[in-house]
């Protein structure tokens, strides 16, 4: 199948502003749009700049705003999507070059919310037990895989960059939940923040949008709960 | 605003304030009151009588007859005046940049807030009751 | 074109975020040295994270188990020619590490009791050999994804510095002492030197050198490749693991759970096949013995439609245990194929998965560089990229992750030993020159052949001529496409002359990785006249320890490979015909 | 009409980072969101618009104490057809934001909802259509009524 592919060009050496640029690309049955890529990368314009690594969907590398919405350039069929195909980079977030954005501040953001086991206590000498319903209550939250395909979806975080975001949320809520952990006030209070979980204003952009298939909006609610709970 | 910490570091300090979580509950308590109030305003002021009708010896005499109305009428509009504005800050905070910018306009909102308390609270209070001595 | 490069001093560098070394800048880190942790990635996206089945260890909190029993396996499951050493180190400390990654916060799957829970997987057996065990502790399948979010998560609350998307293109060994590294940063192409005691490469495996393979497309042998170019032998590079159940045509992994959890492997006429091949283990044979097998039905006309792949069959297992236990693979199959795996049957094929060989190590991850176990001082390697030898020929599911992690944490603490006696070497201001010519050259070039080009045909030479079955002709004819290639490639040129987040340059840069693995792989896979393990000669389908019972050791001089031996260390088990 | 990438494709500026606000706009219309994005739209653009009407309405209520003359002019504006018409928007307003708000609420109070927000969301529109046609009929009575009766029907 032909497929017309439009990619939101952009090099800071050479270009003034981002242009759209067409290619028309011979797509295999099972194809994603990261094979589409690869072929115009590999056989039409070298120059074409994109993250990737794993190719399945589990590195989180090749978030991108695929047909208008922000999905996994690996993990989209391009017979899902149609013989129109349209690439861009992930809203909201500086673009470095072509479909590469400036990651930094994203992983700032998750670090901000102290996504790391705290529990002060002596360690057993062996694992700690923790009931199956324990282990439940957060898996959710555990699948995500950082690739900001949430957080760059979301209305909020477009209008107020100084928004925690879905995905720092997400993470401080796999803490937050998890029956092991002595940390869950410090992070509610980090989250409690004008910049923290008020912000979301339940779009459902970035639960629509995870790869992983993680209900975040209500992962937020959670968190948002467990503040007022705290407080009132 | 969050404190980031520097790239990688550890554990960052919590800097959370009670108020974001004051404005988060007041938005959904007026939010239920104003489904029950709001609605019913505009019902009764829509399907029970008709805008026609509505002359200012109408309100003076009819609708607000008794004290009933009037508190009713005032709580409506203390509703409104918190989720109205608070809602109305929200809106700002996401789309006015600059900090000047948005100074200007949450103070020129907070008085806004303020005369529309005074008016509202005034025509309620003083309105003369029917059948009270002029 | 030369100008000063940014230098930095650290006194341990870490090359690689996967878990190797994450592990290591954790146990640098604990210890107070101050380090820098390289990654061409975001550590998050290291392919550690992609691992489904499982990590062993013999905690026995299902039924009765040993780490005796778990070294055993390791041994016969590597064909002897594990370094058995090693694997009783391996075997071991899985158990206190495991326990460990639990205190860190690894969300594993429990026990009604809470424990941490295990399953079933290939070639792991109970006492000796006699039935499967439950040996691998697993969260979902998705165990590698949370051993990677745990680690990276324990880095950033002890505060380890990561410099993320800078490309090592150089190791600095000059004088037979280490001294650093060069990196390239991905997003403005300046050249950084790292002035280092102890450098720990930990940049994971190479199966991108085949057209199939379950690999990212970062996986390229850098650290290989690197330290190969620098003098430092590859060991047992012809060991090569090929995985039965990859998705047809694209190689994306589905992992050995879905067998330990009890799927059937069939073939066109619905038999599992494996009874004839395997008759205790089934399915549950160790990988090389089935991707063999699987080949040899296929090669009798029993491939699904004449096709050369065979079915994978979970429908038995119902919808509860295939949305619990295998969410993930079955969310491969769904995406990737189009195929409801709850009522219809997969589609596989073998993919290249693991690189048993490698840079070569003692117990405590430093390199050593010939037979008689001599140390590069100040040179590290461990996870996938090294080689223990714990592996072998083959290795079994579950232990590559139990590998990188006691590796990984035995690096960490060796090198803040190092560190502790050894000054900050001198590295002289030239010290990038060499590589950043070679860079330029490739980025600015005039006219030469698209890299991806000479990638794509090693890919599919190395696939068809040194894959599951080799052959002396075969391998001879890949031996001289890749000297021819690696002609060309000095001739390449890529189309994207920027500086900026350059990854055509990058891209063509790891086709020299790969062009060089590749070369070590098929050296040793032509020298070694005999089968065993990942590597199967069918001029010489039989094991022969008289001649052939040792390690090999690759070189690289005047741009050609040679080769030299090293035995296997041998403590409990004798080696023995090994049947399944 | 065409999409929001054909239109950036046409206005390349429209697509640049440059303007911070621009950026916003575009990206709110470019983006495909779902039912919780097209929720919130409404919801903010009704919330802004009631707003808009309820400071309008304090001062005329006002006048009523105030100046009743002034009032009744206006009065007889928000009778007419025209002021009619913008009363029916109203009220589509405030339902609309009253439903969603409750919709908001409800999910805010029970997270698990969460899965079933597309739902609640048609569940509120068709309560929207269920009383507000017939709600917009009796405002707009005025001018229908003598219609109808002209030709007779009523
Ligand atoms: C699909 C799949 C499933 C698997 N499942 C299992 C399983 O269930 N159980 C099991 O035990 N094993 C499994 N394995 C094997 C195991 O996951 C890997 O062998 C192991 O994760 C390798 O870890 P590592 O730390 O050595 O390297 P990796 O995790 O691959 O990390 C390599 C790191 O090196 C960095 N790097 C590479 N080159 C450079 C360079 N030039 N400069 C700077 N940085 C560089 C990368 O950025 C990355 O951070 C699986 C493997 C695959 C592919
Ligand atoms: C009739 C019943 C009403 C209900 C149930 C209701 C409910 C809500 C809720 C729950 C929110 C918060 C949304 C969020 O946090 O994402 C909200 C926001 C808002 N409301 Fe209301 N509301 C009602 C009436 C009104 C009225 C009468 C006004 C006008 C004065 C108003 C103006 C606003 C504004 C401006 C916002 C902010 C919009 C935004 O954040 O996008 N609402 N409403
Ligand atoms: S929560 Fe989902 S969308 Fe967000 S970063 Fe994690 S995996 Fe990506
Ligand atoms: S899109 Fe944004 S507003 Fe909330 S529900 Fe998701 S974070
Ligand atoms: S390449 Fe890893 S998620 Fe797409």
């Amino acid at each position: 199948m032909q497929v017309d592919l439009r990619i939101l060009r952009y090099d800071p050496e050479r270009d003034k502003k981002p242009h759209w640029e067409r290619y028309r690309v011979e797509s295999g049955p099972m194809d994603r749009v990261l094979d589409l890529l690869h072929t115009v990368k590999w056989e039409q314009d070298g120059s074409l700049t994109f993250r990737r690594s794993c190719a399945h969907g589990v590195c989180g590398s090749d978030a991108m705003l695929i047909n208008g919405r922000n999905r996994l350039a690996c993990k989209i069929r391009v017979d899902q999507l149609g013989r129109k195909v349209s690439v861009a980079p992930l809203p909201g977030l500086p673009v470095v070059k072509d479909l590469v954005v400036d990651m930094e501040d994203f992983f700032a953001k998750y670090r901000s919310v102290e996504p790391f086991l705290i529990n002060d206590s002596p360690a057993p000498p062996r694992e700690r037990l923790q009931s199956q319903e324990d282990r439940e209550r957060y898996d959710d939250t555990t699948k995500c895989i950082l690739c900001a395909a949430c957080t760059s979806s979301c209305p909020s975080f477009w209008a107020q960059k100084s928004y925690v975001g879905p995905a720092a949320i997400v993470n401080a809520h796999r803490f937050i939940f998890d029956s092991r952990d002595e940390g869950a006030d410090e992070r509610l209070e980090i989250l409690a923040d004008a910049d923290g979980v008020w912000r979301c204003r339940t779009i459902f952009n970035c639960s629509d949008a995870c790869p992983r298939g993680i209900n975040i909006t209500k992962a937020i609610l959670e968190v948002s709960s467990a503040i007022v709970e705290r407080r009132v | 605003m969050i404190r980031v910490s520097p790239r990688s570091s550890g554990r960052v300090r919590p800097s959370g304030s009670g108020l974001e979580v004051a404005v988060w509950y007041v938005m959904r308590l007026t939010g239920v009151g104003l489904f029950v109030l709001a609605l019913a305003h505009f019902s009764i002021l829509h399907f029970v009588f008709d805008p026609a009708e509505q002359t200012a010896e109408f309100i003076a005499t009819q609708r607000w007859n008794q004290l009933i109305w009037r508190a009713l009428d005032w709580l409506l509009l203390m509703m409104v005046l918190f989720h109205g504005f608070l809602g109305m800050r929200i809106v700002v905070v996401d789309y006015v940049r600059g900090g000047t910018a948005r100074l200007l306009t949450l103070s020129f909102l907070y008085m806004l807030a303020v005369l529309l308390f005074v008016l509202g609270t005034v025509v309620i209070v003083t309105l003369p009751m029917p059948g009270s001595a002029r | 074109m030369n100008g000063a490069p940014v230098t930095h001093a650290y006194q341990a560098l870490v090359v690689g975020a996967g878990g190797a070394g994450l592990w290591a800048a954790l146990e640098l880190a604990r210890k107070g040295v101050k380090t820098a942790v390289l990654t061409k990635l975001y550590p998050s996206r290291s392919h550690t994270g992609a691992a489904q089945g499982g990590i062993c260890a013999a905690l026995g909190n299902h039924e009765e188990d040993h780490w005796e029993w778990h070294m055993f396996d390791t041994v016969k499951g590597g064909d002897y020619l594990v370094d058995q050493d090693a694997a009783e180190v391996l075997a071991k400390e899985a158990i206190e590490t495991v326990i460990e990654l639990e205190h860190m916060g690894l969300p594993f799957n429990r026990t009604p009791d809470g424990k941490i829970d295990q399953r079933r997987f290939g070639g792991h057996t109970r006492n000796y050999g006699e039935a499967p065990v439950r040996r691998s502790c697993f969260a979902a399948d998705r165990t590698g994804h949370m051993i990677l979010q745990t680690l990276y998560q324990q880095c950033i609350k002890h505060g380890v510095r990561f410099f993320d998307e800078y490309h090592v293109v150089d190791l600095l060994i000059e004088g037979g002492l280490t001294r650093g590294a060069v990196a390239y940063r991905i997003a403005d192409g300046e050249l950084h030197v790292f002035r280092s005691a102890a450098v720990l490469l930990a940049t994971g495996g190479y199966g991108r050198v085949y057209r199939i393979t379950s690999n990212a497309h970062a996986l390229t042998g850098d650290g290989m490749a690197l330290a190969y170019r620098r003098g430092v032998p590859l060991e047992d590079m012809e060991f090569f693991q090929f995985h039965p159940t990859g998705i047809v045509g694209l190689g994306i992994l589905l992992s050995e759970a879905a067998r330990g959890e009890g799927g059937y492997l069939r073939n066109a006429d619905g038999e599992r096949f494996m009874e004839r091949y395997a008759p205790t283990l089934m399915e549950l044979a160790p990988r090389d013995v089935i991707s063999r097998s699987m080949y040899l039905e296929i090669r009798q006309g029993r491939g699904i439609d004449g096709g050369d792949f065979v079915h994978l069959d979970l429908t038995h297992l119902g919808r509860e245990v295939i949305d619990r236990k295998l969410p993930d693979i079955t969310e491969f199959v769904r995406v990737y194929q189009g195929i409801e795996p709850i009522t219809e049957q997969v589609p596989v094929q073998p993919t290249a998965h693991y690189a048993m060989g490698g840079v070569p190590t003692d117990l405590h991850a430093r390199v050593v560089v010939d037979e008689r176990n001599t140390v590069l001082p100040g040179l590290f390697a461990a996870g996938e990229c090294a080689c223990v030898s714990v592996h072998g020929a083959n290795r079994l599911g579950t232990n590559s992750l139990i590998d990188i992690l006691v590796f990984g944490r035995r690096a960490g603490l060796e090198m803040a030993r190092y560190v502790e006696g050894n000054e900050l070497p001198d590295v002289p201001l030239t010290a990038h020159h060499r590589v950043e010519d070679e860079l330029e050259l490739l980025r600015t070039r005039r006219r030469g052949e698209n890299p991806n080009v000479i990638r794509a045909e090693l890919q599919s030479a190395m696939f068809d001529e040194c894959g599951v079955f080799r052959t002396k002709k075969g391998l001879q004819h890949v031996a001289r496409l890749i000297e021819h290639l690696k002609l060309r490639y000095c001739q390449a040129r890529v189309e994207d002359g920027g500086k900026v987040f350059n990854t055509d340059l990058l891209d063509a840069w790891e086709v020299g990785y790969l062009l060089d693995c590749a070369e070590a792989t098929v050296a040793g896979a032509l020298a070694r006249t005999e089968s065993r393990g990942g590597h199967f000669r069918e001029d010489y389908p039989e094991r022969d320890d008289t001649n052939w019972l040792k390690h090999t050791l690759t070189y690289q001089a005047e741009g050609r490979p040679f080769l030299r031996s090293k035995p296997v260390t041998i403590t409990r088990f004798q080696p023995k015909p090994r049947t399944y | 009409m065409p999409s929001a990438p054909a239109l950036l494709q046409r206005f390349p500026r429209l697509a640049s980072g440059g303007d911070a606000h621009r950026e916003v706009l575009m990206n709110v219309l470019r983006y495909r969101g779902r039912e919780g994005m097209v929720a919130w739209a409404f919801h903010r653009i009704s919330g802004v618009g009631i707003f808009l009407f309820v400071v309008l309405h304090v001062i005329d209520i006002y006048l009523v104490g105030g100046d009743p003359r002034a009032y009744n002019e206006l009065l007889a504006f928000y009778a007419s057809v025209p002021g009619r018409f913008l009363e029916v928007l109203l009220g589509a307003a405030l339902l609309y934001h009253a439903l969603n708000g409750m919709r908001i609420i409800i999910i805010d109070l029970w997270p698990t909802m969460t899965a079933y927000h597309r739902q609640i969301w048609w569940a509120s529109w068709v309560i929207f259509v269920a009383v507000g046609v017939p709600g917009a009929a009796i405002i707009l009575r005025p001018i229908w009524l003598p219609i109808l009766r002209g030709i007779g029907v009523a």
